[in-house]
């Protein structure tokens, strides 16, 4: 038993027990960041592993997705800081037999299977190897990578915001003017000097 | 630590992922379980590439692009989210009561 | 071990020198004694520590307790990466510009965890406020340190000093330090970028805290302007390089040179709204840091 | 000293329940708040996290610059440029502002 | 012996006090930002003693006491040409001509050597709701949202002004004591995140007088800095004596030169073709003068403007009226239907 196994026990075992308490807590935010915490133990692991890049970027990656996460579990989660006890699930005992199946199966087919050996060599200049991957080999991946997270980008905008050609979302949707700069067709804006300052922040 | 050690803690991860995914009722929780097991899917490549493969550059690349699923399928899903919620509400003629429950 | 060593102090010296540095330059803005002002950290700390510390209804008591404690350990894992001297770091990695990345990220995750467990309207106002403007300030210094990596070729912070034996970052990428500075103001929740624990909400995040936990958050801040300018030294002045004195007495000076910088603009330079800040970010800034990352790039590949 | 003294006994003042009221200079408020809080940047923060993405392939990139030179460059270059795209999206459609 | 080695320290800090704003504000404000004795502090959980400055206005009684109850220990109360209210003990009595410096010092000492007995809270030692023991789990609240866990409600989902999005909506009073806000203005806010959907004036500010008015303008200036985020700034605003020519002009060169009036966005909270940003450097040029300036015949409510701005910019708009004018634009408002009907009608107009 070497110090880096105790490590890898201990990380994973922090691993399994914070994904766990993710559908145990009541408060949202705690959920979130107990989510965090599980990939902040993968991260520890993925250093063990001579990983020392994606190890650290997975830190500071999770991060910021589960600081979103908290955003959004407390924006639609009623009851977010669960004051009240709560336990919003359906179709339980099938989750439960579906989630120790998948761990039986997975577990099975990793202590039967023949796995590979053949560890990374140590000193092998890791972080230098994928950034000439990227550049060379895979430069279509990391291209398209681009394109899709472009079309992300482009999609949460629309999904989620309001807001359109018509004006800011603070305006109301109001349809474009016969003629341009023109009054808007239909009906007239109302309370239009109320807001009118918050299309001016843009710039 | 040995590959079929890795494979277990990710088994495990995906298992209370899977186990989240499927019992939620909300949406958002359901997303946590999502991420969960990719989490496990991302310790697996890794795992491989670092204990099974000798260290290919194109299995962090891999990595990589698990990360980026799990950016964007919050990105997506969240939007989705957002969206629904709204729509919900403009199609919801008697108001709030409906939205508390 | 010294490294670790070094960093618990300039850890501790940081704190003083900042409360300090801090209580003089608010009393010569105010027009307030200054000579008062060098004792007044002490006396401060000294009033906090006799003071009954108090609980909201309901807090969420773990994260009240932890989001300080947390802030003050991303300060001292931000310090770690600093080399002191050639090969004297606590943590010297070749990712130490990664790992410097991770707690920029955590500590808006901290913050935001100090106003959230309040459960009091202004904190969580503070909070929530941090976060929109904490994130892109987060992407904008990412890409400034990308730029400081290039000439290096290596994310490890003793590389990026050692790139700069001829000409120091500073001058080398004039931008670089600047957009840098403005992460040091959001991640120390001071002045201009002070969203967190602003004034219009009588303390942001900090408001329903008083006495020892009051002083706990206001030590880990002055904590975080310590390892942040420690930081910005080592990056883009060039750490313990310079000629006659010893590295580590170059990286302490210019580290408070960072700091009275950073505290002259706390208290100097307005604050914008924060939904304009927003924009700002994205439509200036951001497009100021790509500028600085081809700067960088061109200038390295000369 | 005194600070583990008083970490460790928290005061010998108990808080009162009029103490932990919120503080609102002299107002008051009904419920808690705890809310379902109103997110103003959600928008942002979701674009945010899709241009972060990049940073995971910058890192790498940017040890390998030097070595690689112009192509490092322009295909940096074309990935920024994809991206901003989006960016520039994201600001004509206001998500930079409070929605 | 460690203990009072602490206190003997903490006793040489200036006392932290906490201004609540009586009749007599004005002189006593003024005076305590000039004094070296003591600090004056924007948040009660960082004063030590509560200056009452003068009379306050009987409707203010209550947040009074709310204000003085959730000062931390060891605290203590003085009142500043006021008559103590009866439960308030040993309370410190300083006659409205007096200077208070001295007698703050020798009482924050005493109250830190526990000399001076810590004041005891004014209200009964209750939650706002009783809660214990209810509810399914003991936790005061039934099902998912019910009761009133741990002592209040939770909040419900209202319709939003802006993008649509029915969230939880806040609903609070904050004044008359908030330091950001002009003395003894007390609003009903109801916000959702940060955005303000609706406002109604509980208590109109306190009225300075007529002659007052350059020192009144100083107090505004340094709470407009302070929402700016110039702290120091404003602490010298505030203490700048009005008839000093140079530090006046030295103060407006300061203020110039960190961007305050350029930090404001231009258009926020228009009221008869002035918005903040002009309203607010008039003010800052006008610094110094003994005479009042006001907008001729604002003729709009405070109310109007507020619904649909972001937390800052209210108050900046708030503050960047002078405080006679406030006076005229936040008449106190009956309890009535007429708010919950503007409101909506606010909604249909920003409805999708």
């Amino acid at each position: 038993m070497t110090l880096s196994d105790i490590a890898f026990w201990l990380f994973s075992a922090g691993a399994v027990w914070t994904a766990w308490r993710v559908f145990r807590t009541d408060s949202m935010v705690r959920a979130s960041f107990a989510l965090m915490l599980s990939f902040f133990c993968v991260a520890a692991i993925l250093l063990l592993l001579s990983a020392p890049y994606l190890g650290i970027a997975t830190i500071f990656m999770m991060a910021v997705e589960m600081m979103v996460m908290a955003l959004f579990m407390v924006m639609f989660m009623m009851n977010p800081a669960g004051l009240n006890p709560m336990m919003m699930v359906h179709q339980h005992k099938v989750s439960i037999g579906a989630g120790v199946a998948a761990f039986a199966g997975l577990g099975a087919a990793a202590l039967l299977t023949d796995l590979p050996h053949h560890a990374v060599a140590a000193g092998k200049p890791v972080i230098r190897d994928l950034g000439t991957e990227l550049l060379g080999g895979s430069m279509l991946i990391f291209e398209t990578a681009g394109i899709t997270l472009l079309a992300t980008m482009v999609a949460t905008v629309v999904l989620s915001s309001r807001s359109g050609r018509f004006g800011a979302a603070d305006e109301g949707s109001r349809p474009p003017g016969l003629e341009p700069g023109g009054k808007p067709a239909g009906r007239a804006p109302e309370r239009d000097s109320d807001h009118s300052h918050h299309a001016e922040h843009g710039g | 630590m040995t590959l079929t050690a890795i494979l277990l803690v990710a088994a495990a991860l995906i298992g209370i992922g899977l186990y989240g995914a499927l019992s939620q009722q909300s949406f958002v929780m359901l997303m946590m379980g999502l991420e969960l097991i990719l989490n496990g899917v991302l310790l697996i490549a890794v795992g491989f590439w670092s204990l099974g493969l000798g260290g290919p550059p194109r299995g962090q690349l891999l990595a990589i692009v698990v990360m980026a699923v799990m950016a964007i399928e919050m990105a997506v899903g969240f939007a989705l989210v957002t969206a629904v919620y709204r729509k919900r509400q403009a199609d919801t003629t008697e108001g709030l009561e409906t939205m508390k429950h | 071990m010294t490294a670790l060593i070094a960093v618990l102090l300039l850890l501790a010296a940081g704190v003083w020198f900042g409360a300090t540095v801090d209580a003089v330059a608010e009393a010569a803005v105010a027009g307030r004694p200054v000579r008062t002002a060098l004792a007044a950290p002490f006396r401060r700390t000294a009033l906090m520590l006799s003071r009954q510390a108090i609980e909201t209804e309901h807090p969420d008591t773990l994260n009240h307790l932890l989001a300080p404690a947390c802030y003050l350990v991303l300060a001292a894992a931000g310090l770690s990466v600093v080399p002191f001297a050639p090969g004297v770091a606590v943590t010297d990695i070749a990712t130490g510009l990664v790992l410097w990345g991770a707690c920029e990220a955590l500590v808006v995750v901290v913050v935001f965890l100090n106003g959230w467990s309040a459960n009091a309207p202004l904190p969580l106002i503070g909070g929530y406020r941090y976060v929109a403007i904490g994130l892109p300030a987060m992407l904008i210094s990412m890409f400034v340190l990308i730029g400081t990596a290039l000439p290096a070729q290596s994310l490890g912070v003793s590389a990026v000093v050692e790139s700069q034996r001829v000409l120091i970052n500073a001058v080398r990428q004039p931008l670089g330090l600047p957009l840098f500075l403005l992460l040091g103001l959001s991640i120390t929740l001071r002045g201009p970028f002070n969203y967190g624990d602003s004034a219009d909400l009588v303390g942001g995040t900090q408001a329903e805290v008083a006495g020892v936990q009051r002083l706990l958050w206001r030590g880990a801040k002055l904590a975080m302007l310590t390892a942040f300018s420690a930081m910005a030294a080592t990056v883009f002045l060039g750490g313990y390089l310079g000629p006659v004195l010893p590295g580590p007495a170059w990286l302490v000076l210019k580290t408070a040179l960072v700091m009275l910088m950073l505290v002259a603009i706390t208290h100097l330079v307005a604050r914008v709204p924060p939904a304009r800040m927003l924009t700002w970010l994205w439509t200036v800034l951001l497009p100021l840091s790509f500028v600085d990352l081809v700067w960088a790039g061109l200038e390295a590949m000369r | 000293m005194a600070l583990l003294g008083q970490l460790a006994s928290p005061s010998s003042w108990p808080t009162s329940w009029p103490q932990r009221a919120p503080f609102l200079g002299g107002g008051d408020q009904t419920v808690h708040a705890w809310q379902r809080y109103h997110v103003r940047y959600y928008s942002m923060t979701l674009l945010f996290i899709a241009f972060e993405m990049e940073m995971m392939f910058m890192y790498p990139w940017a040890v390998v610059f030097v070595a690689e030179g112009m192509k490092a460059m322009v295909e940096m270059g074309m990935f920024l440029a994809i991206l901003s795209v989006g960016i520039v999206y994201g600001w004509r459609e206001g998500i930079f502002r409070w929605q | 012996m460690a203990m009072t080695a602490l206190a003997r320290m903490a006793a040489r800090a200036p006392v932290p006090v906490f201004v609540a704003t009586g009749q007599g504000w004005l002189a006593s404000c003024r005076n305590l930002a000039a004094s070296v004795d003591v600090a004056v502090v924007t948040n009660i959980r960082e004063a030590a003693i509560l200056i009452v400055a003068g009379e306050p206005r009987d409707e203010d009684r209550d947040a009074l006491r709310r204000l003085h109850d959730q000062m931390p220990h060891p605290r203590a109360t003085a009142w500043w040409g006021a008559r103590p209210f009866a439960e308030a003990g040993s309370a410190i009595e300083v006659s409205a001509t007096d200077d208070p410096g001295p007698l703050l010092r020798s009482a924050f000492a005493a109250l830190l050597a526990r000399v001076r007995e810590s004041e005891p809270d004014w209200l009964p030692d209750d939650p706002p709701n009783p809660w214990q023991g209810e509810g399914d789990h003991g936790q005061g609240g039934k099902g998912m949202m019910g009761g009133t866990p741990y002592g209040r409600p939770m909040a419900m989902t209202a319709d939003d002004l802006r993008d649509g999005l029915a969230l939880d909506s806040f609903t609070f009073t904050i004044g008359p004591f908030y330091p950001s806000l002009p003395p003894g203005l007390a609003l009903e806010l109801t916000l959702q995140g940060d955005v303000i959907q609706s406002a109604r004036v509980v208590r109109p500010p306190l009225d300075p007088g007529e002659d007052a008015a350059g020192a009144c303008r100083s107090m505004t200036v340094g709470r407009m800095l302070r929402l700016l985020e110039l702290d120091a700034l404003a602490r010298r605003c505030e203490a700048v004596p009005v008839e000093d020519r140079d530090a006046v002009n030295g103060l407006k060169r300061w203020i110039g030169a960190s961007c305050a009036m350029r930090a404001i966005p231009k258009g926020l909270g228009r009221l008869a073709g002035d918005d903040a940003r002009a309203r607010f450097t008039r003010m800052v040029a006008a610094l110094g003068d003994a005479e009042a300036s006001s907008i001729a015949g604002p003729g709009g409510r405070l109310v109007d403007l507020l619904p649909g701005l972001e937390w800052n910019e209210a108050l900046l708009v708030i503050n960047s009226f002078s405080h006679r004018d406030l006076v005229a634009l936040a008449p106190r408002e009956m309890e009535q239907e007429e708010d919950s009907e503007g409101s909506a009608e606010q909604r249909e107009g920003h409805g999708i």
